[in-house]
């Protein structure tokens, strides 16, 4: 079955609750709204002749321009080899989803992971708490506008730029060479040594030429 | 570990609670098991991940399409051709760029190399955390000649940053494909060597024999990938099944556990189905390197990469099964957002339940069985 | 370009030299022992005790009072003597078997301190004696600082029966195996302790899983034991030994079907007695971390390898003794040996050389089981808890029984018919060695099989 | 466990048979070589030599043929390379390359620099030692700000670059560092001016980081302000700041 035949059979038992398939630019996907979400993964796992078994990824995006959170979900059929991209949208400021953990319990991990990067809360999740990040995290990372707090219970992350310092100090260094060494008069000095040098490195390419 | 699983612990009873891990042989310092236990018998035992977690997902919307190539490379550092090659696939899918043939067949030969390399490690370290060590050592000294070929390949043995967008960074050098055809000629007549060593070993069957039996089921209602599913008995290869690059081209039989120490899907199965990979995808590597193409090695790709805006999700079949990346292009030359869904995370996640009821020593043996890689487990 | 950490001594005279008196060492330091077990064991046997007091302090030793105390004094010096060489065989056999698994797994093994790297274990030793000795705050302290202890103790007792040549001996005691059982158990008591007193979950679960094992382990290697006693009227480690033959045939290994399999089930309960693999569950560093040992440091951790290491000495002279003929040499009977020693009280030198040359015998068989148990422990994984306690109890102690009474029946058949032992003999021991031809030549083959691999000795 | 005596006799057989296979090959590798290499003093030929020639060790800039284009520095996905043209006080026409330096430290050694180079003046060699004591010791500085070197002005149709030999420089540099040579002592951190330009980028930015912590994670209730705003004030924020705009 084609993912436009299972979006169609989608549409067809639930109406307005499932999304147009999206314009197809790579892979096509549609939205789902979040109250119907988990009778709509319940139906194509259950209903024989679709029997999407594979929950194969289930992540999220953050749209700070559209105020949203998409939760996306690959859905694929190890049967019958063919799969569907459903999309559910929240807000931001308190994103919830419901918890699709008990059609497939491949969602609980990945259902905690976007828990802890991006924050967004699954209701009826059974063990809902970070996974990567200690329990005092603060902050959610794969959010666009998280900013990181330079180090963890006054472990800090941060280190010098050695590439900046050292310019830094060149600058210094360059100063007092200049100071030195003053422009006007010495340059006619250095700058033939300066400007010498250079040419006899350019010379070479010049000479395989010859 | 967290007050939150502690909450989830009944302290009122006779069971033993055991952090098993970081600091822990079988852990090596990147994971934690908090075990309950009854004496050897485990209540159960539950993961605690996260030791390893470097944002890769974060960084990859911050460092452009090519940039995140050798970051790729620390998603799996057993297998990185893989995730190298599903990046690259990406990429193309959403750049629309041909691969040329050359270069599709020695990805196709690298990553089967690296499969070798890393399906050693993982029985290597099985062997060795069922407490037999020499076994590990011979995986080990054969997968260095794999690193060997390798590195003469791309100049790297662990990180290899070998694939492009587009194709891949280097032709392979003179000499090469002899050298490598040399090696799976000793490596086939090895494995027959490693089967009677240990494969085969009455106390390594009895040990994985019927132990953390995995079913059909659950194996699939879990997303386990890979090995671990072939293992349960679900026939399925992203490699046949929905195949990419060379792959449609190569003659390969996909191993599917049979329950060769008694049970379907138990750890032996999810062992032996890795042990026979192997030798398949030596079959794959000489077919690559017996039918290698003439031709260019990479296709030719805008200097600037900047993918129109859209969305895909590539597959390829790693070492550690299906890896997946999901990636949205905002027609800007960094992705808006890059997510790799690997196998070992969601083998992590069924470690808990199918935990309950074995013993300490089987834990090992699951662990093992399942092959996870921390690296992989938290990106 | 010459790296820069290249590592060459100044001089190559000095080097040479080096290599030379580490090469005359690890010659020098077993016969130096055995040679000191040779002179000073017999001397302590009673007879010659007594001649030694009568012709060397002109005393009449049963009557004299002091010679109950110069005998202490003597045994004390045996005491040492033992101890030492305890300590040094187990640190020969930790870099003996290091450079054995080294091979084993294709790699070399410790090869720069003196000749092949033969002072490893000197070096090993000096920096664990030199390391901190940690006890944990939450430890037993005092349980905890006793343990190793029981565990040397139980190690250097057995040594007091157990036999090194004809007259080579401490105590040829009247129960001497059944000693050796006895305080081989004191070793659990250490291990227990240890486990217990650490405070550590993984010490605990090490020492519990170690009590158990030890424990039924003694009842198939009790049963096992009983088949040679049986054929040899005797408790007695020598007497044992003398009722076997120097020929492989004349071994009770040979001479009764039924001794060739309590061979492998001693065997098999002995290592797992000594904690090897296969049965190395009490330490299993892919489970329990290091078991019983995680919280040791320094001497005491050193004390616990000391034992793992002296111990199989042990074992392997164990078996050695009751199943393969012991010291016993080739072609010489007892009357031999009686003619040798003469009939003054002291022995005569031809006697001293023949006893060097029993020890020498007994040595060799010794390390070929050593070897053994080391290549046993780099092939094969580790069984789980419930398998071990199915092994013991499911198959090796029906065996034991079987063999035992097979070994009673035996007897009996041997009384009327002795030639019985004689066909058995022969047969089993040309099976044996068709068994170690067939092994061979497959050994030769996995070579030849493996493409692009050859027999090559170099690189050590 | 065996539910007959012939299974009970099989588990015994089946266990001899696979100890008599697995010894034999435990044994036979004892008369294999091992393939143990003695690095670094007892092998045949220098590692380095022995090592391929694509291999990826320590960058190496060939001043002579860098045409200062900066690809490089735009390659790297973790800005270890960083380079800064100014122009010849003497000849303004002539760009002249003040700083290039590469954090070896932080060179993860993709490869990724190599390939824009136009001239192949930055290349892998295969260099690999060069401990020190001091991690500042390992940024290897290819151009000296005092006697900057002109940039190489690409000859046309030039049918190769002159480059020194391969590794030829790495060596030097690696030869002329004592390994506990102490690395450079960095100026004094720059007198805190974000004030200005901090609140511009981290307004927008802080109430966002309140919100999640507050809708998301109930139990993360500390107050993330502080927390954002301190490492500023820390001992080096500059260069970290200075790191992480581009």
């Amino acid at each position: 079955m084609t993912t436009s035949e299972i979006h169609q059979r989608l549409q067809a038992q639930f109406g307005e609750a499932v999304g147009p398939l999206s314009e197809p630019k790579v892979d096509p996907f549609a939205f789902v709204k979040p109250d119907r979400l988990v009778e709509v993964c319940r139906f194509l796992k259950d209903t024989p002749g679709l029997e999407i078994d594979f929950c194969e990824d289930l992540t999220a995006v953050d749209w700070p321009k559209r105020d949203a959170i998409e939760v996306v979900y690959h859905l694929y059929s190890y049967k019958y080899r063919h799969g569907i991209v459903l999309k559910v949208e929240a807000s931001r400021a308190a994103p919830t989803v419901p918890s699709v953990e008990g059609v497939w319990k491949a969602a609980n991990w990945m259902e905690r992971e976007v828990y802890d990067l991006f924050g967004v809360t699954f209701s009826g999740h059974p063990d809902l708490r970070r996974v990567m990040l200690p329990d005092d995290w603060v902050g959610h990372p794969l959010r666009k506008d998280y900013q990181e707090a330079g180090g963890f219970h006054g472990i800090p992350n941060l280190r010098e730029n050695p590439l900046v310092e050292l310019r830094r100090l060149d600058e210094v260094r360059m100063a007092e060479h200049a100071k030195a060494n003053p422009p006007p008069p010495p340059p006619a000095a250095p700058a033939p040594s300066a400007a010498g040098a250079p040419p006899s490195p350019a010379a070479p390419p010049a000479a395989p030429k010859a | 570990m967290s007050k939150l699983v502690l909450r989830r612990i009944d302290r009122n009873n006779e069971e033993m609670l055991i952090n098993f891990g970081p600091q822990h042989p079988s852990t090596h310092g990147v994971l934690n098991f908090l075990v309950e236990t009854d004496g050897e018998v485990m209540r159960r035992a539950i993961p605690d991940i996260g030791y390893l977690h470097r944002s890769l997902e974060k960084i990859g919307e911050m460092v452009g399409y090519p940039g995140y190539m050798p970051y790729t490379d620390r998603i799996d550092y057993l297998a990185a051709m893989f995730a190298n090659e599903g990046w690259a696939i990406a990429v193309e899918r959403l750049l629309k760029v041909e691969v040329p043939r050359r270069a599709q067949y020695l990805r196709a030969a690298s990553c089967e190399l690296n499969r070798i390399a890393s399906h050693l490690v993982s029985i290597g370290t099985m062997a060795t955390d069922i407490g037999a060590v020499t076994p590990l050592v011979y995986a080990l000294r054969e997968r260095e000649a794999i690193n060997d070929l390798i590195e003469a390949l791309c100049g790297a043995r662990l990180t290899y940053n070998y694939h492009r967008v587009g194709g891949v960074a280097f032709d392979a050098p003179e000499g090469w494909r002899d050298k490598v055809l040399r090696f799976l000629d000793r490596f086939d007549s090895l494995l027959q060597e490693w089967d009677r060593l240990i494969t085969w070993n009455e106390i390594y069957l009895k040990r994985l024999g019927g132990v953390a039996v995995i079913t059909r089921e659950q194996a699939i209602d879990y997303g386990l990938v890979g090995p671990n599913l072939r293992g349960s008995g679900v026939d399925w290869d992203v490699r046949r099944d929905v195949p990419y690059g060379a792959y449609p081209d190569f003659k390969f039989d996909v191993p599917v556990g049979r329950g060769w120490a008694g049970t379907v899907g138990d750890a032996f199965d999810r062992y032996y189905v890795r042990v026979l990979e192997m030798a398949q995808s030596t079959r794959i590597v000489r077919q690559a390197l017996e039918k290698l193409p003439d031709g260019e090695y990479m296709a030719k790709v805008p200097r600037k990469i900047k993918p129109e805006a859209g969305e895909v999700l590539s597959r390829v079949e790693s070492a550690r099964g299906e890896l997946a990346y999901y990636v949205i292009s905002d027609g800007t030359e960094r992705a808006y957002r890059v997510r790799a869904r690997t196998g070992s995370f969601l083998a992590m996640g069924i470690i808990e339940d199918i935990s309950s009821g074995l013993m300490i020593a089987d834990l090992v043996a699951l662990i093992a069985s399942l092959d996870v890689v921390a690296p992989e487990t938290d990106r | 370009m010459p790296s820069k950490f290249s590592f060459a001594f100044p001089r190559p005279s000095t080097r040479r030299l080096l290599v030379v008196s580490s090469l005359a060492a690890v010659v020098a330091i077993p016969v130096a022992l055995f040679g000191l077990l040779v002179l000073y064991l017999p001397f302590i046997q009673q007879p010659v005790f007594f001649a030694f007091v009568r012709e060397t302090l002109h005393r009449e030793p049963m009557i004299w009072a002091g010679t109950q105390w110069a005998y202490a004094a003597a045994l004390l010096v045996a005491g040492i003597l033992l101890f030492t060489f305890a300590s040094v065989s187990g640190g020969i056999f930790s870099w003996y078997e290091r450079r054995v698994a080294g091979r084993i797994q294709s790699r070399i093994g410790p090869n720069r301190v003196g000749a092949g790297g033969f002072f490893q274990w000197v070096a090993d030793a000096v920096k664990l004696l030199f390391k901190e000795d940690l006890v944990p705050a939450e430890a037993d302290s005092l349980l905890f600082r006793a343990a190793p202890y029981f565990v040397v103790a139980g190690m250097t007792l057995t040594l007091v029966a157990l036999p090194f040549g004809q007259s080579v001996i401490v105590a040829d005691l009247n129960v001497g195996i059944f000693y050796i059982l006895a305080v081989t158990s004191l070793i659990v008591v250490g291990i227990l302790l240890s486990g217990w007193s650490s405070n550590s979950k993984w010490a605990l679960f090490g020492g519990m899983r170690s009590a158990a094992q030890v424990i039924s382990y003694e009842v198939p290697s009790g049963l096992a034991i009983m088949t040679p006693v049986l054929m040899a009227g005797t408790l007695s480690m020598q007497g044992i030994i003398q009722a076997q033959g120097g020929w492989p045939w004349q071994w009770f290994i040979a001479r009764n079907p039924a001794a060739f399999v309590a061979f492998f089930i001693l065997f098999t309960s002995q290592l797992a007695e000594a904690n090897r693999t296969p049965f190395d569950l009490p330490e299993a560093e892919s489970e329990l971390v290091a078991g019983y040992m995680s919280e040791y440091s320094g001497f005491r951790f050193a004390l616990y390898f000391l034992v793992e290491w002296a111990n199989l000495w042990i074992i392997s002279a164990v078996a050695v003794s009751l199943f393969l003929g012991g010291w016993q040499v080739p072609g010489v009977s007892a009357q031999d040996w009686a003619a040798w020693r003469g009939s003054a009280e002291l022995p005569r030198l031809s006697w001293w050389l023949w006893q060097a040359l029993s020890v020498g015998v007994f040595a060799a068989k010794t390390m070929v089981l050593v070897t053994v148990v080391i290549w046993i422990r780099w092939t094969l994984p580790r069984i789980r808890v419930d398998q071990m306690m199915n092994l013991c109890w499911k198959y090796l102690v029906p065996a034991g029984f079987v063999a035992m009474l097979f070994t009673l029946g035996w007897q009996i058949a041997v009384a009327s018919f002795p030639r019985v032992e004689v066909v058995s003999g022969v047969v089993l021991f040309a099976l044996f060695a068709y068994a170690v031809f067939r092994f061979f030549k497959l050994t030769r083959e996995n070579i030849s099989r493996v493409v692009g691999d050859h027999v090559d000795l170099t690189n050590w | 466990m065996p539910t007959s005596p012939s299974e009970y006799l099989g588990n015994i057989r089946d266990t001899a048979k696979s100890f008599w296979q697995g010894m034999s090959i435990t044994l036979s590798q004892v008369l294999r070589r091992p393939i143990t290499i003695q690095y670094p003093d007892r092998m045949a030929l220098p590692v380095q030599d022995a090592l391929p020639a694509r291999y990826r060790g320590f960058l190496e800039v060939d001043a002579q043929i860098c045409t200062g284009c900066q690809a490089c520095e735009r390659a790297c996905p973790i800005s270890c390379i960083q380079i800064v043209l100014d122009k010849d006080p003497a000849n303004p026409k002539q760009r002249v390359v003040s700083q290039f330096d590469i954090d070896e430290a932080k060179c993860m050694f993709c490869g990724l620099c190599v390939e824009p180079c136009p001239t192949g003046a930055i290349q892998h060699t295969r260099e690999f030692e060069a401990t020190q004591r001091s991690v500042r010791n390992l940024v290897f500085r290819w151009a000296d700000p005092l006697h900057p070197f002109p940039v190489y002005k690409v000859p046309k149709g030039a049918p190769y670059f002159p480059r020194a030999p391969l590794g030829s420089l790495v060596r030097e540099v690696v030869a002329r560092r004592a390994w506990d040579a102490t690395g450079p002592a960095y100026l004094p951190p720059e007198p805190l001016k974000p004030p200005p330009a901090k609140p511009a980028a981290a307004k927008p930015a802080a109430p966002a980081a309140v919100k999640p912590a507050a809708a998301g994670a109930p139990a993360a209730a500390a107050a993330p302000k502080p927390a954002g705003a301190e490492p500023p004030a820390g001992a080096a924020p500059s260069p970290a700041a200075g790191e992480n705009k581009p």
